[in-house]
Formats: structure tokens, C-alpha cells, sequence
């Protein structure tokens, strides 16, 4: 029988291309995503509302009529942590706070009873010297503000090493202190990426890179994720090197080797993602490129649903599809079609 | 004129209403070089997938106005709302259910009449991804 | 020293390919007029106006505010003679004349002192059986309103036999007897084109007509023009035989003959363009490919020009641009770049 | 992101007032997937038929409001006036007589900032006519 908590959403992200190019406008996104079988939909305020920052009280109304005419729940609002406001002045720790609150009263406005937050950790600690983003001590005098509201306050994890990282544990630590439901960790799942996806190499193959290199490249990798060993690259530079890879094949192999390269085992990755499922609240399946079954090709989805079941996850999981940046440059990326696969690939593992 | 173009890619989808698909839309622009009157569309012909669609369930959406297909034949029909030089013209297929979501092919023929010359037939065939 | 009488326009008809790809609007449009170094606009409601076939307060007082930031006039409104409106049913004489009317309130309306009207001779008596457009006996209903409101009727001729066709100077006779300013004929420089374009063959081609074919065709119309003898398909027909033209070059042969083959002798229709050249009210100097010293490549500007000063022509003498739609379908005509060469080169000729 | 799309055909031309040509504007659109403060525009920089513009020179227009475009990089510059996601910031450059209609090369590099990885950098050259 279908497991019957987790529910579906899109995230707009998605239609990047289609509002961009201008084939698809807000109402046309959200179209697309109840047409994909969505019940809920994820809304960028800083990419779709025109009038951003704000947001008048007819866009507000029309956004209910919208929701009620497709079908559809707003179900998370998307913040960004914009800090370094200017060349050479950042945002105050105050300030900070203030523009956190701007997100979550624009959420409540619409109506949407969640924001995706951008956290100071959301990719690792200190990942880059000299950005700070919205830490945990102006989550701490957010979450009251949510909580007044009725919002929650959803950290999305897109790390090498995931929700059980420790340095995360802190979220949920505030959460279950505070007795508050309104603040918890929220997984991409390009944290379970293990190996380099076809739209990378689409992308790179576009700007140079040797494909047949990265094709053997790629299959290494998969090869080791389901023999269940790490993928380590001196097993395979030789070879490599024997096929004389150009400086962009190098590029892409180095990047791949540090988003996949440095990964906890997969093992304690699924561990952490069951032990966790039930207090997550929101999931984000990011997706670049789909296999013949339609199933993300540097994924393993039948086991990422299988930790979110049997951990109990409740609450929405939206197609985040980002292969149209890995491969738009090589031409026009069918938004609409990998999302509705997607939507139907993901139905089918509950 | 303009052949390839009239058929385009703007806001291709199905017709929602109360959650429900009613029917889909493609936005067309005109093979001529000016507007003209709805009155001188002498044809709008769709096939999908190579079915025919009934002109009786086709809708047409413009500047703000649905007139049904068929209405805009009539010898009675208003001479002064036109189809705009380059704008969309919204033509609407009602149907149940609307369109599975993904690529259909869809081809279309516009006639348009103007008074010194035979009507203009345009044709254009493609595949567009229906939202 | 150069003749002053002529004025230069653009009809906004050349940059429909702008316009329909939404590249420039009505105000990019006239923008691209200005900057070609013409003083006038002609301006075709049916194409430009969103709000067509009404004109708001607000449109007329915006367009005196363009002409005043561009620097230029409108000079002529363009009628179209829209009888055939219903499958089954057209106007009466009474609703053309309504139709007429229209058209001239609206030009009135934007201040535009001159509607060129689409008469039912503009391309032959009797061109095409069934069509009926705007007769002498509608003109002759027209002419008194035109001349209330300070509008001149401008008959627009593009036949092959010019507007010293006996079947034009029913106009301007009635112009004379009523003693009215107000009405006159407007030659259209197509009438003057003595081969087929390079925009013909670039179309032609592009459809799967034999270049080499068509351009010797176009040779031997040119050879006969520059020998002043006409020319005749017989005279090339066993050569084209023998390079075995298919079925898209023969109809853009046939096509040729059609337009250019029944032509009166040019020294006759360069006569008639001298002698009628002061009672002209008008002047469309269409063109659809430049040479490579900017001449319209199939008509003879200066021997036009001549007939035009040497008869006395004052006047606009607009461009207008018909090679977009001949070879748009075989890639982007650069409209702006067409009509900036075209009136730099008319302007040579003064 | 966007690389070869932010230098867009779009309205460009000479600008006009009083009848006179007192610059030249060209529209571009934004090397990022969400619509920005103008406030986190690094820097755009203009090359025209290889000739760099002076930033002092330079205009932006959006939604309906003009800025110098030295003010958007002051540290005081309000961080509420956004370049929507996929909307026209159009770029005037002053220059008294304007540019010779016709083809021109430009090249457009353009630095937006966010806050959590190094400044975009997109660059994209392309011959564009001025009307
Ligand atoms: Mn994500
Ligand atoms: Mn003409």
C-alpha cells in the first residue's frame, strides 16, 4: 500500500527558463506545476513577483483565486540571505534579521506556511571565507517571529554530508529546546549525487570537454556506488590520463570529485536521512538529468524513499529541477516534460 | 507570411478552472502584415496529433474578450474587434480533462481575408509542449 | 544645387519584422524613422495602434508628444479598403463610405494632414474578379469630408501602367473640376521596376529555385532595361530550357513576366511620372534589395528622381521597404540598416 | 548563467529629446536565476565597437525609475529597487548626437553579486543594430 504522508510539490525554480525566454509567466508556471500532478508548489518571491520586495494586497488575492483555479497550495516561500548588500558594506546582524522577517511576513502574506531559509551552513561550515549568511543566533530571534505568524522556518541541507552532519544538529537542538514546531532541517537531495550527472557532461561536453572521458568517468563512479565502495580517483587516473583529457575534461572531473569525492559513506548518509525523516520538514528532490526510466541518473531514489518511509518523513516532497542551468546552453531544456516525469517517477516509489 | 511563426510557444497549456483542466490553449499571431477584424479570419484549423479539433470547441481569447470560434463567421458578427499586428491571439480547445501535459504536435491553418487579393493561407506545423 | 521641394518619410510598414518579433514598438519604430534622417512618418493604424480601430485622447496627445522628442511629422495615414468583411457578406457603398470616413477622423485625430487610400484601381481596373474596393463613386462622397477636416486624399498607384493610366486621370480630373486640393495620386515606385530583385531570388531560393538560373534571368532584364528595348522571354527562353529549370523557378519566372512583362515602354512611363509629377500629392518609393551603391537593384531611382524634380514634384517621398517580406523567411532582414542606406542614397539624388 | 541571452535586441536604439539625439539605449537581462537588488549589481561594464564606456556616461532605466549608474554602487543605495528575473534593465549611455544608426559591435560584462558564493560574471559580445 502507498505510503500516504508524503505529499508532492514543485518548486518554480524549476520553470527557470520558460520565465526567463518569457514562454511562461507566474500563472503559466503554476500551471505547469499543477499539470505535472503537484498538490503543492514552492514560490520564489525574488524571481517570479514582479513587484518584489513588496507585494500589494491585489497580488496577494490574486494569488488565492490562482491556487484555487489550479488546484495547487503555495507550501514554501523561498529566502535568500542576501548579506553583502553593497560592494563594500554588509548587512548588520540586525539588518539581517529584519530582511528574515520581510521573507516571513511575505510567506504569511500569500498565505504560504513555510520558508525555505538560507543558512549560514546550507552549503557546510565556513564554506566560503568572507560570506556570513543568516546564522543561528538571527534564527534564534526569527523563530519566535514565525512561530507568532504560523510559519515555518525550513533550513534546507545541500551538503556533501548532509542532515546528520554534526554542525546541524544545532537546528533541531533550538527546535526541541524551544518546543516550537516551526523550525527544522530540510534535505536536497543532491547530497546523495554519486556520480556525475549527464547534464554535467552535456554541459561540459558543450564547452570542450571529451565526452567518452567522461562517459568512462561516469561509469566508474556508478560503478563503485552500487558496489557500495567509495569511488576514490587513483583507482581510475590512469586510464584517464592515458585518453589525454583537455583542461575542461580536467575541470569537470575535479569538480566532480569535490562535490561527490568528499562524501561520508552512502551508508551513513541513508542512516542519517531515516534517523531524521521524521523531523524534517520539508524535502527538496533536486534533479538534473533523468534515466531511461526516468529515474535521476546520479540518484538513488528507490533507496532516498525509502529512508524518508521508513523514518516516518510526513510533509512535502517538490521537484527541484536544475538541469536546464546545467544544459541550456546546449540548447532549449523541455522544463515541463522533466518535471512531469519526475513527479510521475517519484509517485511511483511510495 | 510569416508562416513559420503563427504557431507559438507562449503560454502553451491546459485551461484550468475550480482545479479542473477544461480544455488547453496555444497563442497564435496573425500571417499578415497589419491587423485585422475577427471578421476576416476566414479559417483558424487545428489538428492535434493529427486529429482534427471541432471548430465548435474552440474559444478565442483576445485584448480581454472570448468570442467562440464559430461566432466570429457569423455575417453579423462586430467589425471592430481585431486581432492586433503581432499580438497573441489566445484560441482555445475545450476539452474535458485538457491535454496530457508534454509534447503534441500540433499543426495549424490560418486563412485570413483581405478585400484586394485571395484569402491568405498560412500554414504551421510543430511539436509544442503543452503545460 | 539640390532640389528642395522633396521630403523625405519612412512608412513604418519597413519595420514590421521589428515590431512583429517585438523588438521595436510604434515608439521604437518612429525612433528608427528619426534616425534614418527622414522628416516624416507614415503611420499605418491597422499595423501600429494597439487600440485600433479606436484611437484614445490619450494615443493621439502621446503620438504629437513623439513626433515633437523625435523630431518628426506624420505625413500620411494609411486606408485600407476592408469591403469583404463577412464570409458571405460585404459592406455597401454606404458602410465603405462610413469606412472611409473613419479613417480620415482618424488620421484627423492624430494630425496627420494626408490618408493614402487604397482605391479600386490602385492595382488595375477590374485586378481581381470579385473584389470590389473604394470606387470613384466613394471617393467622389469622401472628398468634401476629406476637405472639412484639412485631409488630402492620396490615391496610391502600383500598377504596371503608372499613373499615366487612362483609368487614373478620373481623379484628377474630379480633383480639378471640384477645385479641390484635397485628392491626388500617389505613384509607387514598384511601377518602375524593370527586373527581378535580388530579394526575389534570395526568396525564390530559399524555397528551392535554381540562384544561377534566376539570376541569369535577372541579367537578361537587366541587359534589355540599360539597351532601352524590351524585354522578352523568348528572347532567353531556349537558355533557361537548357538548365533545366524546376518547378519554383519557373513560377518566380512567371511571376516576373507577370509583374514586369506587360509593362507600356519606360520612356513612356518616366513621361508620364514628368508631366504628372506636380499634381502627384504623394510618393512611395518602395524597394526590396539595395545594390552595392544603395540603389533599389531593380528600378532606377535616378532616372525617377529626374522625371520627379524635372517635372516639379514638392513633396514626401517615403521609403518603403518591402524586402522583409520577401526574404524574411530565409533569415533576419535587417530592416533599420535597410532604411537608413535607402534614405541616405534618395537623399544623394536631390 | 544566461551568458549569451543578457545582451538582448530588444528596443535598441538611439534616445531623442527635443527632437535631438542625446545617447543610446540598449536593454540587457540578468545572468541569474532570481531578479536581484540594484544594489548587488557589481558592475556592468559596456565596450562599444571596442571603446569602453565611461561608467560617469551611463543611465539605468527599470520599472518605470532612472539612476545614475555610479549611485547603485554606493554602499547607501536602497537595496528595494529590483532588476526582475528575466525584465529589460535597460542601459543608456549619454552621448550628445547619439550613436550612427546601423550595426555596431557591443560587448556587455556583467558582475552581480550574491551572498554566498563569488560574484557572477557573465560576459557577452554581439553585433546589434541601433535604430
Ligand atoms: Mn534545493
Ligand atoms: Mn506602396
Amino acid at each position: 500500500m502507498a505510503y500516504k504522508d508524503i505529499k508532492f510539490a514543485v518548486s518554480l525554480y524549476s520553470y527557470q527558463d520558460n520565465y526567463y525566454f518569457k514562454r511562461l509567466d507566474f500563472e503559466g508556471a503554476i500551471a505547469a506545476a499543477a499539470g505535472s500532478g503537484a498538490e503543492g508548489i514552492e514560490v520564489l518571491g525574488d524571481t517570479m513577483i514582479p513587484e518584489w520586495p513588496y507585494i500589494s494586497d491585489e497580488f496577494a488575492d490574486r494569488f488565492v483565486g490562482l491556487q484555487y483555479r489550479y488546484g495547487v497550495k503555495g507550501v514554501c516561500f523561498e529566502h535568500w540571505s542576501d548579506r553583502a548588500m553593497w560592494k563594500n558594506k554588509q548587512l548588520t546582524d540586525d539588518e539581517m534579521f529584519e530582511r528574515g522577517v520581510m521573507y516571513i511576513k511575505a510567506a504569511k502574506k500569500l498565505g504560504i506556511p513555510m520558508v525555505k531559509l538560507l543558512h549560514e551552513e546550507h552549503i557546510g561550515p565556513k564554506a566560503i571565507a568572507g560570506y556570513k549568511l543568516t546564522d543561528y543566533g538571527i534564527i534564534e530571534r526569527l523563530l519566535p517571529v514565525a512561530a507568532d505568524l504560523g510559519v515555518t522556518l525550513a533550513l534546507e541541507v545541500h551538503t556533501h554530508d548532509g542532515v546528520g552532519a554534526d554542525y546541524q544538529q544545532k537546528y533541531i537542538e533550538l527546535a526541541e529546546r524551544t518546543n516550537l514546531p516551526f523550525l527544522g532541517l530540510a534535505p536536497d537531495f543532491s547530497t546523495f549525487s554519486y556520480c556525475m550527472s549527464t547534464a554535467d557532461i552535456v554541459d561540459y561536453t558543450s564547452r570542450g570537454a571529451q565526452k567518452e572521458i567522461l562517459e568512462f568517468f561516469r561509469s566508474k563512479q556508478r560503478g563503485a556506488y552500487f558496489a557500495n565502495v567509495p569511488f576514490v580517483y587513483e583507482a581510475v587516473s590512469a586510464e584517464i590520463e592515458k585518453m589525454r583529457p583537455n583542461d575542461v575534461t580536467k575541470q569537470a572531473i575535479q569538480f566532480s570529485m569535490h562535490m561527490i569525492g568528499r562524501k561520508p559513506p552512502f551508508d551513513k548518509l541513508f542512516k542519517d536521512l531515516k534517523d531524521l525523516a521524521s523531523k524534517l520538514v520539508y524535502v527538496h528532490a533536486k534533479f538534473y538529468d533523468l534515466d531511461e526510466n526516468d529515474c535521476p541518473d546520479d540518484m538513488d531514489y528507490p533507496r532516498i524513499f525509502k529512508a524518508l518511509k521508513e523514518g516516518g518523513y510526513k510533509g512535502y516532497v517538490a521537484s527541484e529541477f536544475e538541469g536546464n542551468r546545467r544544459m541550456n546552453m546546449a540548447g532549449w531544456v523541455d522544463e515541463i516534460e522533466y518535471v512531469r516525469r519526475h513527479q510521475a517517477y517519484m509517485r511511483s516509489l511510495l | 507570411m510569416y508562416d513559420s511563426h503563427i504557431l507559438t510557444e507562449h503560454d502553451c497549456r491546459n485551461m484550468w478552472e475550480h482545479g479542473k483542466k477544461y480544455g488547453y490553449g496555444v497563442d497564435i499571431t496573425i500571417n499578415y502584415y497589419r491587423g485585422l477584424p475577427l471578421s476576416c479570419v476566414e479559417e483558424i484549423a487545428l489538428e492535434v496529433d493529427g486529429e482534427p479539433i471541432d471548430p465548435a470547441d474552440m474559444i478565442l481569447r483576445i485584448s480581454g474578450k472570448e468570442f467562440p470560434y464559430t461566432d466570429i463567421l457569423q455575417d453579423d458578427f462586430p467589425t471592430d474587434f481585431y486581432w492586433p499586428f503581432g499580438e497573441y491571439l489566445r484560441v482555445i480547445v475545450l476539452k474535458d480533462g485538457g491535454i496530457p501535459q508534454g509534447r503534441h504536435h500540433v499543426k495549424l491553418t490560418l486563412k485570413t481575408r483581405r478585400s484586394y487579393t485571395p484569402t491568405m493561407v498560412a500554414v504551421c506545423e510543430k511539436d509544442l509542449t503543452f503545460a
